[in-house]
């Protein structure tokens, strides 16, 4: 068979057949020894090698299959994937601003001020580079403790951790003077 | 004359009458309609007890064929230019069509077999492309946020899991709302009824003090007029609501439990729809 | 972007793809007008006309897809499974002709043309993917409209509709001059 042809017939069988092929295939369907396939798959691949050409052959062990050459990616991440914008909902900023006050912080802390569970704000939070795993909690389970990452310094202006003003503690102690001060009230004291 | 010929072989009458068209080598413009008539009746009468469906699209046809066949012996139709209008016009057309497109279906069927040589290929995307995630433009995600934004947020955050669980408050047991006592509320008019036979609403109210008194006496008003027990008229929009006792005895057997059945299913209902929405607040986490 | 990457570009999408690809939808990945893509798509074919290439482009209204070439069918045979097809019976195929030269059309005017029910050959049409509703007709009942797919253009290898063999109209005049001719010979003028 003629060179030219049999590297058509190899690219039209690695076309259509997607997945990998045993060169011992290709030979039997080419009709040649594996040596001639092999030299049809070297003229192939030279011939991918053109600047307009978009795919290549990848080999594994005794079998090639054809693929998109790696620098063209842009180009398919731009057709086959229209990925969601990334958005900050009113659930998951709840959850940042938790994390960015109370820092660092567990998962289960979170939940027990929000009182939801926050799995997929956190997960979102992190996707997204706003907040990092610290470390773990010296407590039983090791929990995950969550803080702020430089990504978030940056969008919101901060300087450091320490330039967030911190409203929690000082209203968890008015909360609690308010409390008392009504219990004493009722008591009559 | 016998037609050698099975149904099976025609997709219709008109795929039938081509092929009479056909073997009697007849020009389709000069359609002996009489042969052809007795030829088609002939082979539907053979068809006998075939499918019915397929029977009737084929006396349809004949019935047509028929009608011409008479058309053809009367004088014939004039057009608007006073042309002879041949009865057989439509026939040769719609047998034209048919023939094309039976003719292009044969067209199509080689297509598709030269077509059906090629092979086409399954999307298969790169992992890399698959698992994409687009950078993160921070100032489209932020946005207009600020870290105010983010300490109110944070200071609505603690205000709510303050008003959910009070951990200083929540020692000193369960302040409840003090419920309306329905059963003395029954008593309480009963007795101003017993009393006061002929009243008017607005008297009976004089002595609540809370909107839910007020609703609970509605309610109490409404069911003993359901039973029978009193009348009420009202001769004018907001009017005098004349309330009048019409079975006494009644409305001295009557048992508090008949009431206070019914209240404490409302008070469990006005409750749950009080927490619903404190339930809704906690749900889970979501969008 | 020069032609060469926009190739190459193209190539490693509609590889990747598999599926056809709107040209809209490749102007837009390649940052480029639609007659600039034409341009591209025509080189590629060009660059696929070559003996040692395999492949090929086929246009598919206003899509295009790669596919192997027609001739290397007995290559593919030897080592992939034959591809899948239908078996359209004369019947199925009357009605898809009648389909494919009218459309829009409603199943009454397929039913007016062959003289019989045509439900059946409906069905399988649209269960084939060959047919399509393409909306409802504006007449008494609503009756819904069907038209080809883009399946139908692939399996019978037509880039568009209007390229389908033979128009209707022509043919009927040539079975009309066949017709007279006949009976003009009959009367022996």
């Amino acid at each position: 068979m003629e060179l030219k042809q049999a590297m058509a017939a190899t690219e039209a069988i690695l076309f259509a057949m997607g997945d990998s092929v045993e060169i011992s295939d290709l030979s039997k369907a080419l009709e040649m020894g594996d040596d001639d396939t092999g030299r049809v798959i070297a003229a192939l691949e030279n011939k991918y090698d053109s600047e307009d050409s978009g795919i290549r052959i990848v080999r594994l062990d005794k079998a090639v299959q054809l693929t998109t050459k790696t620098e063209l990616y842009d180009y398919l991440i731009k057709i086959a994937s229209a990925p969601q914008k990334p958005k900050l909902t009113d659930t998951v900023l709840e959850t940042l601003s938790i994390i960015a006050y109370k820092q660092p912080v567990t998962k289960a802390e979170i939940e027990v001020i929000r009182g939801v569970n926050s799995d997929f704000s956190v997960d979102r939070l992190i996707t997204y580079g706003l907040i990092q795993e610290l470390g773990r909690k010296d407590a039983p389970g090791r929990p995950i403790l969550f803080g702020t990452t430089e990504q978030f310094l940056r969008s919101f202006g901060v300087k450091s951790i320490a330039d967030l003003p911190a409203p929690g503690e000082e209203k968890l102690e008015e909360f609690k003077t308010q409390a008392e001060e009504e219990a004493d009230s009722k008591l009559g004291i | 004359m016998a037609i050698p010929v099975k149904l099976q072989a025609f997709e219709g009458p008109l795929d039938l009458l081509l092929h009479l068209i056909d073997i009697n080598k007849i020009d389709i413009y000069d359609i002996p309609i009489v042969t052809i008539t007795d030829q088609y009746l002939e082979y539907v009468r053979d068809m006998g007890e075939a499918d019915m469906n397929v029977t009737s699209e084929f006396m349809v046809m004949a019935a047509t064929l028929l009608d011409i066949k008479c058309k053809m012996l009367l004088p014939p139709e004039k057009d608007e230019e006073g042309n002879d209008v041949d009865p057989r016009d439509e026939l040769v057309e719609k047998l034209l069509e048919y023939k094309t497109y039976k003719y292009m279906s044969y067209a199509l069927s080689e297509r598709e077999k030269d077509a059906s040589f090629n092979y086409y290929r399954e999307r298969r995307l790169p992992k890399e492309v698959q698992e994409f995630v687009p950078p993160i433009d921070y100032d489209e995600l932020i946005g207009t946020k600020t870290l105010l934004t983010l300490q109110n947020i944070y200071q609505d955050v603690l205000q709510r899991a303050d008003d959910r669980v009070d951990p200083i408050r929540s020692k000193f047991g369960n302040i409840e709302k003090e419920a309306i006592d329905m059963g003395s509320k029954v008593l309480f008019v009963k007795a101003y009824l017993i009393h006061n036979p002929k009243t008017d609403f607005r008297s009976l109210l004089e002595e609540q003090k809370s909107k839910e008194e007020i609703i609970v006496t509605f309610l109490i008003m409404l069911e003993l007029m359901k039973t029978g027990v009193i009348h009420i008229e009202q001769d004018e929009t907001f009017g005098r609501i004349n309330v009048s006792v019409i079975d006494t005895e009644k409305l001295k057997n009557m048992s508090i439990g008949e009431f206070t059945g019914e209240a404490e299913r409302d008070e469990e209902q006005n409750i749950q729809e009080t927490q619903e929405p404190l339930l809704n607040d906690g749900g889970t986490d979501g969008t």
